[in-house]
């Protein structure tokens, strides 16, 4: 905002010299701009104004006169790109454009609509045409943006230069050159290929062709999704090369997850696992509370899975196999199965019998709906079980009904084969594609030995990393928003397109041009895909493809049911029992780089992970069992806080970890097994298997940018060429004399709800006989109605009519009624709380959309994170010692933002009317007018107002002590911004606002589009023509605030409430709705719907009522404590308020 | 009294006949000086060679003052992030020390005007000393509210002036309030304060034999002539002044206690912050003045007029004060515990055995247990004890701010958003600082100013009575 | 003792007084006028790389504002126009002006013969491709804050014109910063839209004032009534369009 | 030629000043003045003069800071730009109440402040009394009485004698330079 006056760069001003706008300026004289400003964009002139005014835009201005079109122009791709549907059709300055492309993911490619400012893509949505993702997205999705203006992004190709001291150093070379040099190697025959896992056909068609040249190409994939469809297909000798796993939980009423997190990040297909499982826990009345699915989890970690599950086992991995073979004896014998087979398989299960007695009811529970269930196996597990549970679904009769089984056929050689033949000496050069296989692999590839026996190495990499160090050449790679392609979605249900919203911002290339140019095709990427797609079947106009962005194939399921009898008499039982000395060791991607690919990512390290809650950092989770053995045997760990006076006198639960001053405090240890070892952080994840030690993938990286250094710990270590991510028999050990530590930021300190009605949660019986629980809890319970004399008015009464306050004096209405500008709308905000599966998408689109600065590990340590949205977690436990922290525990997420309230406790403090409401209700916060009193922040209960305590859009996050002459922030990361949204200075607070932005753009729409139409029926002058009302209210549905678009199963509701027709108001009429803290009378226009949980009767630990709700009953009524379970307590929270 | 009694005056019949009882009140001046022998004490402070001390205090004093210069400049030029405050505690020291300050301020307008109104004779000897101290903590409170906002270039918006943006102040703030009742307090104070040395200025200035001293005091005293006619409405607008200064004093900790009480948090939200912050800024102003004013008797030998009844008083205010005070922190847990808030109980409860419970007894052991010594003469009558004591008040009363603004941002509605706060560097020095600038400022006024009112005190003198102590 | 100062010193206070109060008062109204937008930005008019006649094209020759600034009511931006808009008349019109070289150079670059066709030599960067010319580099005069979202669709598509905040352009024969756009200036109009309103079809016309249609009346004079017209057409639009300009914050600020 | 401003008697004590006051009043003197280095108290009455007039200002002062205050809060908050803070009512007499309170206070203040320097005619930096030889005693212990020239029952001679028997001593006459 104010920013830019201070740095407003005249127009005659020499250019910056950044190198990249050099570059630009010649790469103007290219064609394709050229062309570009010939045919495409007439106007092209003009849009320096639109993009001078914003922060951002000073750049432009900066560069030569025209910027704006310099800029602008070399931003946009030689071909024309069809624009989505609902874009205008041609480039209007100032308006932005959606185009439909995809993201290549490790689990088949994401479809996506993409919004451009002007050449600049900006924000990232889920494409609704493809419809199991129902146009949700994931956080990765959403973070990816970023990488495209990643300032640490390889910018030109490199040539590895090493002197005498042989310390290496990059000599940039031109791109083309570097790949003439590389398709040279294509011609003799020792040449081979080691690429990432790609869903492209455009990669498999040109590999076949490399193939079919002679050259050896070999695929790497260190999370591997594939691999349990490989081994499932071996395993029931199958001759496809893969049997792949599509869930199809729309129609599921019984499901068991075996350590599979299908509902979190690390499992394939996730979104549409998510969308249509959470579809079937959506309650809008107590009927279909008994219709809800319900979920079983036996897993070993804390995954977001296990926070849904209905009922929870923790179980370590190594012991998991066991479990599955029991499970699968007892569903057979149940569904009457083969005799031979149970025993066979109670045998192998003799472990698990200690879970005989969860085992029994929750079998019968699946065998109850048998076609209605479903149970699904951990991609970390090995053959049998996943054969195992085939047989299961098998014998479910679940196969083709709840569950798919889709024959794969993509062979590939992995890393090891390569390895062998390097070895061999049959491979002297080697070209990595993507991925970063150096460092992923080093615990069981030697490298070293490995570089000596080749000649030349290349890597086609986006930055520079482990790999481009092994290599002599850096081939620089575009981002997918700046490159072409033809590829798979997970379920090969689609073909979607990944075409380029921007021509390459440097001097990059695509995989495709790569390959294209390495199989010596003429083609541009452009007509090769192009030409791919006229072959497919069912292809249309090609235009027509890319506007709509997707495909639909109809792949052939597996349904022909298998008879396994003897497979399992090979398989030994397995007898290794876990114990301190001997624990499981689980390899998970990290929610925060997944493999490593986002390292570099802000968004991503600042997005905390939704259930350690940390930021910038992995840690070694351990059970709270196995910390508490720790910090006894070595009490100079400090590992957990010795139990306060509060937390004795079960005031306060006990922290999981040591607060200094805000920073945790987290030992750091080395985990031993066999030869090998990682070390890291402590951290005492509740919820977690008690042996068992979970560490994720991808962070601490050796060689990455700016962002990503010195993050987390590596753990790839844990890794081996069979891609076997679970390791037993491992020790955890001192690294030095003394302890040491390492200062973790995590961004919620305390994990318990305190017994407060924050979230509010029941079972499905007591909803269904108590439908408006939720209002009978918390403090308002027993306060005077919120509304006075309209507690029982309609919503859009309330909303509208019923002012704000109960004093004598004359009340604005909410909509200004009495005012010459009247609200047409009142905005309103409803969340499900049982939709919530925590998977922190709305945290990073808010980013995403609103301009929203990262702060750097350092400040989020100072508890200065700026994120609109907070994903509050609570964990919430069966009655416990007061000093005691929980193993097994219900978890629950709610998501916070600034709340709206009418009666908002933020503006009546603010001096200056920085801060006041709209008269459609919204809460205003003008952040010009902001003098930065922070009076507001701590009035605000929720505590959702951001205070700018430096210059976070402008300085370096390590460059922040050092004032005005700390480093700027590198300007290519400011052409991401959206320019509707103003970029904040410092010194000056800020918060959610409903996307404001979005609304007015809708409500401008509206009103134009009213206006025209009503002109052009009357055909007059336009001073008679009629408009009421209703032809300027915005339909509902048309506005979605970033989150709520994000939202994978549609968990977050905003329209209008004066509507009564909206989906907002109908939400907010169910009887769960509930206001948080609503006795403060800040009549919050954002509610929630009270939690509900589908827990089994028969289960060993069915618990009458949540723990939060029993919680929040001993807190609330201390006479009655401990009758959380007892039948007591429902007669006294029944009949309301009063009775206490 | 003693002197009036030598008088060979024959008394009135009537007094014959009543006999009144012996009146036995110590003097508020010492060994029957004369009135020469005040102004000569007084004036000799301002008049003789300044002495080395002085210099080497004011020389110190600047330079701690300059700390606070030097954390300003990096606070405006870096970002308030300098200072320690986060999310959940966005007010830090910052606002502490504002309240500390304003407390101090508050003992100087209290002894000039409501003992004045109160007809305290003992008040005139103390008085100027005070006020000079009330207006200077005052400007040493002014700094934090001003620079603890994200944009001080602003800082002008707070006032009602008009804009080419056409938006005003938002009136229902607190903080809007505190603009108001602040520099009401602050310009009322100087006026009350200056009005008061005029006289006094005039005196020096008919004894300056400097030119200089002569034209300056000249200017300063407006021509003041001891006319009996310029006493008449100077003695007017005094009485008046106090009478106005009276509600003001009261009103401005009022007012500051309200940018609590009128925020929604749980420890914060309770009517009993009016009375009970007054009560607090008495007693920590009182704190402060025994700290100033019994180096100064000593220093400058004024015993005979800061006798040991001007002590005693002020340690009795002091037990007086801080019982309320004690009965105010107890009163708070009292409505914690039948409002059966569940909200507003654990505030109290975390205040006392939460995170910041240090700070909790810090403040209980000096605010409520270490005045109640008072209670013994012999403690009172030992001056470097009463001092020690003295300033155990005000360390305890600025953890009594300290106590009231963190332990309920820390931990408030959500456990969610709990946090830790803890002050930086640049925090701790800004603050120290401040001591020097007030040091520098008082230093500058023993310098140059009368550090008592030389016609006031006269005026409790006997020699003032025109009928020769009869009574 | 004698006096200090001489007798006429008794009169300086006073004399002080009234200076310093008079000096004040002049501080202020210096400040309210040379410090504020009506001062800082009316009137400024830089020279533009071409100098393009607005009094002739749009006055004399009566071109509608969206000939050129054609994203005006699509868009919150009025876009300026690209080389090839001038030249669809300049083609034929003035085709070899000096003053129009810039223009010319950015429309056909290098098709320096300007047959359309690409000749080896015209050829420069060898692309094959006939590529435009650097861009005209127009200066920007009307420019908003970046916190200010300034809409130009939704106000001339209800009826707001141009005049309202760019001034008679028809008559400038180089255009001139007319008006403060001041945030005080902005909520005049929006407090009082009527006084703004005018029919669709007269936005662009920037010389239209409201015309009474009554006969002569020798009640009113002719400018009596047509200001009560205009009025009166004022609120008629703002009624029967439903014109709710709103003055609260996220009006602009977003 | 010097001009005379009046003849001064000094007294050692205040009550010698009180009861020669007394003397003069019931003399007839109108304009003469004393000079005493503290408020007498009862000397007013003594020399025949009233009640200060101070207390007026002060009243009028308190009425205009009254008025500033609730007008500028109404104007600002409920009349020229109203808006919703918090739900509350853009005017109440209540929320102002800290703003007109210390404005009524200040404004008070100036009025008392300016109200005394003007009923006292100061700043006065010049004045003939000023050239009497011992003024300077006066602010310290001793006690003037000036009767001055121009008073009608003025007269060299006898006012001299007359001061004498009040029991007045160095009786002075007050000269200034022209």
């Amino acid at each position: 905002m104010i920013r830019e006056n201070s740095e407003q760069i005249p127009e005659d001003s020499p250019e910056p010299g950044m190198k990249y706008w050099k570059s630009l300026d010649a790469l103007a004289e290219t064609p394709g701009f050229q062309d570009w400003i010939q045919d495409e964009f007439p106007q092209g002139a003009s849009m320096l104004q639109g993009f001078e005014r914003r922060g951002f835009m000073k750049i432009m201005a900066a560069s030569f006169g025209l910027a704006g079109l310099g800029m602008t122009g070399c931003r946009r791709p030689e071909q024309t790109i069809m624009p989505y549907g609902k874009s205008p059709e041609e480039l209007i300055p100032g308006v932005p454009n959606y185009y439909a492309t995809s993201m290549p993911s490790p689990h088949g490619n994401i479809p996506l609509v993409v919004e451009s400012h002007s050449g600049r893509p900006t924000k990232i949505e889920g494409n609704p045409s493809y419809l199991p993702f129902g146009g949700s997205t994931d956080v990765y999705a959403q973070a990816s943006v970023l990488d495209l203006y990643d300032p640490d992004r390889a910018r030109e190709s490199f040539r590895k230069k090493e002197n005498q001291e042989g310390d290496l150093s990059w000599a940039s070379v031109n791109t083309n050159t570097l790949i003439a040099e590389v398709s040279e190697w294509t011609k003799d025959g020792n040449f081979a290929i080691l690429a990432d896992r790609s869903f492209s056909l455009a990669r498999t068609k040109l590999s076949s062709e490399l193939k079919d040249k002679g050259v050896q190409f070999f695929e790497y994939e260190a999370i591997d999704l594939a691999r349990p469809e490989k081994l499932l297909s071996k395993g029931l000798r199958l001759d496809s090369d893969g049997l792949r796993v599509i869930p199809n939980l729309g129609k599921v009423k019984r499901a068991l997850s075996l350590d599979c997190d299908f509902l979190g990040s690390r499992e394939p297909f996730t979104l549409a696992n998510t969308r249509s499982f959470m579809g079937g826990r959506k309650v809008t009345s107590p009927g279909d509370a008994k219709k809800m699915n319900r979920l079983y989890s036996v897993e070993s970690d804390m995954t977001l899975t296990g926070g849904v599950a209905d009922h929870r086992l923790r179980l370590d991995p190594s012991q998991t196999p066991a479990f599955a073979f029991l499970l699968a004896a007892e569903v057979i014998s149940v569904r009457k199965g083969d005799q031979t087979l149970t025993k066979r398989l109670k045998e192998l299960g003799k472990a698990a019998e200690i879970h005989r007695e969860w085992i029994t009811p929750c079998v019968a529970d699946l065998c109850s709906k048998p076609s209605q269930s479903i149970v699904l196996a951990g991609s970390h597990l090995p053959e049998e079980v996943h054969v195992a549970v085939f047989l299961i679904n098998q014998s479910l009769g679940a196969i083709g009904k709840t569950i798919n089984y889709l024959p794969t056929n993509d062979s590939y050689e992995g890393i090891s084969e390569l390895i062998e033949k390097i070895e061999a000496n049959e491979i002297e050069n080697l070209l990595f594609v993507g991925g970063n296989p150096v460092f992923l692999t080093d615990s069981f590839v030697d490298w070293d030995r490995i570089r000596k026996k080749l000649k030349k190495v290349a890597r086609f990499g986006y930055s520079l990393d482990e790999t481009s160090e092994f290599s002599d050449l850096h081939i620089a790679q575009s981002h997918y928003l700046e490159s072409w392609d033809l590829s798979r979605t997970w379920d090969q249900e689609s073909i979607v397109p990944v075409q380029p919203l921007i021509a390459p911002l440097f001097d990059t290339v695509s995989d495709l041009e790569l390959l294209l140019s390495l199989v010596g095709s003429s083609l541009t990427a452009h007509d090769f895909v192009k030409s791919m797609h006229s072959e497919l079947e069912g292809s249309k106009l090609f235009d027509d493809f890319l506007r709509l962005g997707v495909l639909s194939a109809n792949p052939s399921f597996h349904s022909s049911p298998i008879a396994l009898n003897d497979y399992f008499d090979k398989t030994k039982i397995q007898e290794n029992s876990v114990g301190a000395d001997n624990l499981d060791l689980l390899l998970i991607p990290d929610f925060h780089v997944w493999d490593g690919r986002f390292i570099n990512n802000g968004w991503m390290h600042e997005c905390p992970n939704p259930m350690t809650k940390l930021t910038w950092d992995n840690a070694i989770l351990i059970s709270p069992l196995l910390g508490k053995k720790l910090q006894k045997e070595n009490p100079g760990i400090g590992l957990i806080p010795e139990p306060t006076m509060l937390n004795k006198q079960n005031q306060i639960a006990p922290d999981n970890a040591n607060f200094a001053d805000g920073r945790q405090k987290a030992p750091v240890v080395l985990v031993k097994f066999g030869n090998r070892s990682i070390e890291g952080p402590l951290y005492v994840q509740p919820g977690l298997a008690d042996y068992t030690i979970v560490s994720s993938l991808g962070m601490g990286r050796r060689k990455t940018g700016r962002v990503g250094e010195g993050a987390g710990y590596d753990a790839s270590t844990i890794l081996d060429q069979n891609g076997n991510r679970m390791v037993s028999g491992a020790k955890i050990l001192k690294i030095a004399k003394n302890w040491t530590y390492k200062k973790l930021a995590n961004v919620q300190e305390h994990w318990s709800m305190e017994g407060r009605a924050i979230i509010r949660e029941a079972n499905v019986d007591y909803y269904s006989k108590k439908e408006d629980f939720a209002q009978h809890m918390g403090a308002e319970s027993h306060s005077p109605p919120m509304w006075g004399k309209d507690e029982n008015k309609s919503l859009a009464h309330k909303s509208q009519k019923t002012p704000r306050g109960n004093s004598s004096y004359e009340h604005p209405d909410h909509n200004y009624e009495n005012s010459d500008t009247p609200g047409r709308h009142q905005w309103g905000m409803a969340i499900d709380l049982t939709q919530c599966t925590g998977c922190s998408a709305c945290v990073v689109a808010c980013q995403s959309e609103n301009n929203i600065p990262i702060v750097g590990k350092d400040q989020v340590m100072r508890g200065r994170e700026m994120h609109w949205v907070r994903l509050d977690r609570y964990f919430s436990s069966a009655e416990r010692e007061g000093d005691e922290i929980p193993s097994d525990v219900q978890v629950s997420f709610q998501s916070i933002s600034c709340m709206h309230c009418e009666t908002a406790p933020c503006e009546s403090v603010c001096p200056v009317n920085a801060t006041v409401h709209d008269e459609e209700g919204l809460n205003a916060m003008a952040y010009n007018r902001c003098v930065g009193t922070r009076y507001c922040a701590n009035n605000c209960p929720y505590k959702v107002r951001r205070f700018n305590f430096f210059d976070w859009n402008k300085r370096q996050t390590d460059e922040l002590y050092k004032g005005p002459l700390g480093k700027k922030n590198d300007e290519i990361s400011s052409m991401g911004k959206n320019p509707d949204v103003t970029v904040r200075m410092r010194g000056v607070m800020e918060k959610c606002t409903y996307c404001v932005q979005r609304i007015q753009e809708a409500k401008i729409q509206v009103k134009v589009n009213a206006q025209r139409a009503a002109r052009h029926s009357s055909g007059k002058d336009g001073s008679d023509i009629e408009i009421d009302n209703s032809d300027l209210k915005v339909p509902d549905g048309t506005i979605l605030p970033a989150c709520s678009q994000v939202c994978p199963s549609d968990g977050v509701a905003f329209g209008d409430l004066s509507d009564p027709e909206s989906r907002v108001s109908k939400l907010k009429n169910d009887p769960r709705n509930y206001s948080v803290l609503g006795y403060l009378n800040t009549r919050p226009r954002t509610t929630y719907l009270a939690k509900i949980r589908n827990p089994n009767d028969k289960m060993p630990d069915f618990a009458k009522k949540p723990h939060s709700y029993r919680e929040y009953h001993d807190k609330a009524y201390p006479t009655h404590h401990g009758e959380g379970h007892g039948e007591k307590k429902e007669t006294k929270s029944t009949n309301g308020k009063g009775s206490h | 009294m003693s002197s009036a009694t030598k008088t060979d005056i024959e008394p009135p019949a009537v007094l014959k006949k009543v006999k009144p009882a012996p009146w036995s009140e110590a003097p508020l001046v010492l060994n029957k000086r004369s009135f020469g022998w005040v102004t000569e004490k007084i004036c000799n402070v301002v008049e003789r060679k300044t002495p080395t001390w002085w210099w080497w205090c004011f020389i110190i004093a600047l330079c701690v003052a300059s700390f606070t210069g030097m954390g300003l400049v990096y606070l405006v030029s870096t970002g308030v992030g300098v200072w320690g405050n986060n999310n959940p505690v966005n007010w830090g020291w910052a606002i502490v020390n504002f309240v500390f300050w304003i407390g101090i301020g508050h003992a100087g307008t209290l002894i000039s005007a409501v003992l004045c109104l109160l007809k305290q004779k003992w008040r005139t000897s103390i008085n100027r000393a005070s006020e000079a101290m009330t207006v200077f903590a005052v400007l040493c409170a002014g700094i934090f509210p001003l620079f603890h906002v994200g944009r001080v270039w602003f800082g002008w918006w707070l006032f009602p002036i008009p804009n080419s943006n056409a938006i005003w102040p938002q009136f229902r703030s607190p903080l809007e309030w505190d603009v108001f009742a602040v520099s009401t307090y602050a310009t009322v104070s100087i006026l009350f304060w200056y009005m008061g040395m005029i006289p006094d200025l005039a005196v020096i200035r008919d004894r300056a034999k400097v030119k200089w001293r002569k034209i300056v005091y000249g200017i300063f005293s407006m021509g003041w002539r001891h006319a009996n006619n310029h006493w008449r409405n100077f003695e007017m607008a005094y009485l008046i002044l106090a009478g106005l200064s009276t509600p003001l004093v009261l009103s401005v900790h009022t007012i500051v206690s309200f940018d609590f009480a009128v925020a929604n948090l749980p420890g914060w939200h309770t009517t009993i912050f009016p009375p009970y912050f007054v009560a607090g800024a008495i007693f920590s102003g009182f704190g402060m003045v025994l700290t100033l004013l019994l180096p100064l008797r000593s220093v400058f030998g004024l015993h005979d007029l800061i006798t040991q009844k001007h002590i005693d008083n002020m340690c009795k205010i002091i037990i007086a004060t801080g019982s309320l005070v004690g009965y105010a922190y107890s009163m708070e847990f009292f409505i914690a515990w039948y409002g059966a808030n569940s909200y507003e109980g654990f505030a109290f409860i975390n205040r006392a055995f939460g995170n910041y419970w240090w700070s909790y007894w810090i403040m209980i052991s000096c605010n409520v247990i270490s005045p109640q010594l008072f209670w013994f003469r012999k403690i009172r009558e030992n001056t470097p004890l009463v001092w020690i004591i003295s300033i155990f008040v005000n360390i305890g009363m600025w953890f009594e701010r300290f106590v009231i603004a963190n332990t309920t941002l820390s931990r408030d509605f959500l456990p969610s958003s709990w946090g830790y706060y803890s002050p930086s560097i640049v925090d701790i020095f800004t603050f120290a600082g401040t001591f020097g600038f007030f040091s520098v400022l008082f230093l500058l006024f023993l310098r140059f100013l009368p550090l008592m009112p030389m016609a006031e005190v006269k005026m409790v003198m006997p020699q003032a009575d025109p009928h020769g102590g009869k009574h | 003792m004698r006096n200090i100062f001489p007798r006429w010193i008794n009169t300086v206070p006073i004399k002080l007084f009234i200076a310093l109060g008079m000096t004040g008062g002049a501080v202020v109204a210096g400040i309210s006028y040379y410090a504020t937008p009506k001062y800082t930005r009316v009137g400024y008019q830089p020279t533009q790389p071409v100098s393009y006649n607005h009094e002739f094209h749009a006055g004399q020759l009566g071109l509608d504002c969206r000939y050129c600034h054609t994203s005006v009511d699509k868009s919150p931006h009025a876009s300026i126009p690209s080389a090839n808009v001038c030249m669809s008349c300049h083609k034929n019109v003035k085709a070899d002006s000096p003053l129009l070289e810039p223009i010319r150079q950015s429309y056909y670059g290098e098709d320096s013969n300007k047959d359309g066709k690409l000749s080896e030599d015209e050829d420069l960067n060898g692309d094959g491709i006939m590529n435009v010319g650097a861009p005209v580099p127009w200066v920007r005069l009307h420019k908003t804050p970046d916190y200010v979202y300034f809409n130009h669709a939704i106000h001339v598509n209800r009826g707001v014109s141009c005049v309202e905040c760019h001034g008679r352009i028809d008559e400038m024969v180089e255009v001139h910063h007319d008006k403060s756009l001041s945030m005080s200036f902005c909520l005049e109009c929006h407090r009082k839209p009527e006084d703004a309103l005018r029919p669709m079809d007269k936005v662009t016309d920037l010389a239209w004032v409201a015309k009474h249609s009554l006969g002569g009346d020798d009640l009113h004079t002719e400018d009596d009534l047509d200001r009560i017209h205009a009025d009166a057409i004022g609120f008629a639009i703002k009624n029967k369009w439903n014109v709710n300009a709103g003055v609260s914050c996220t009006t602009c600020h977003r | 030629m010097d001009i005379k401003y009046g003849l001064s008697a000094t007294f050692n004590s205040a009550k010698d000043l009180y009861e020669a006051a007394g003397k003069i009043r019931e003399e007839g003197f109108t304009s003469w003045e004393c000079y005493t280095p503290m408020p007498v108290h009862g000397l007013d009455a003594q020399m025949g003069i009233g009640r200060s007039k101070v207390p007026c200002f002060t009243l009028a002062g308190g009425i205009t800071g009254f008025c500033t205050g609730m007008l500028i809060v109404w104007y600002m908050n409920a009349f020229d730009y109203p808006l919703i803070v918090g739900g509350k009512p853009y005017f109440s007499p209540i929320y102002p109440f800290p703003v007109f309170y210390e404005l009524t206070i200040l404004f008070s203040a100036f009025g008392t402040l300016f109200g005394m320097f003007f009923l006292n005619r100061l700043p006065q930096h010049h004045h003939p009394i000023f050239e009497h030889p011992n003024f300077a005693r006066a602010g310290d212990d001793r006690y003037l009485i000036v009767i001055e020239v121009d008073d009608p029952k003025f007269d060299d001679e006898e006012t001299k004698a007359f001061l004498k028997e009040t029991g007045g001593k160095s009786i002075t006459m007050i000269r200034e330079p022209a």
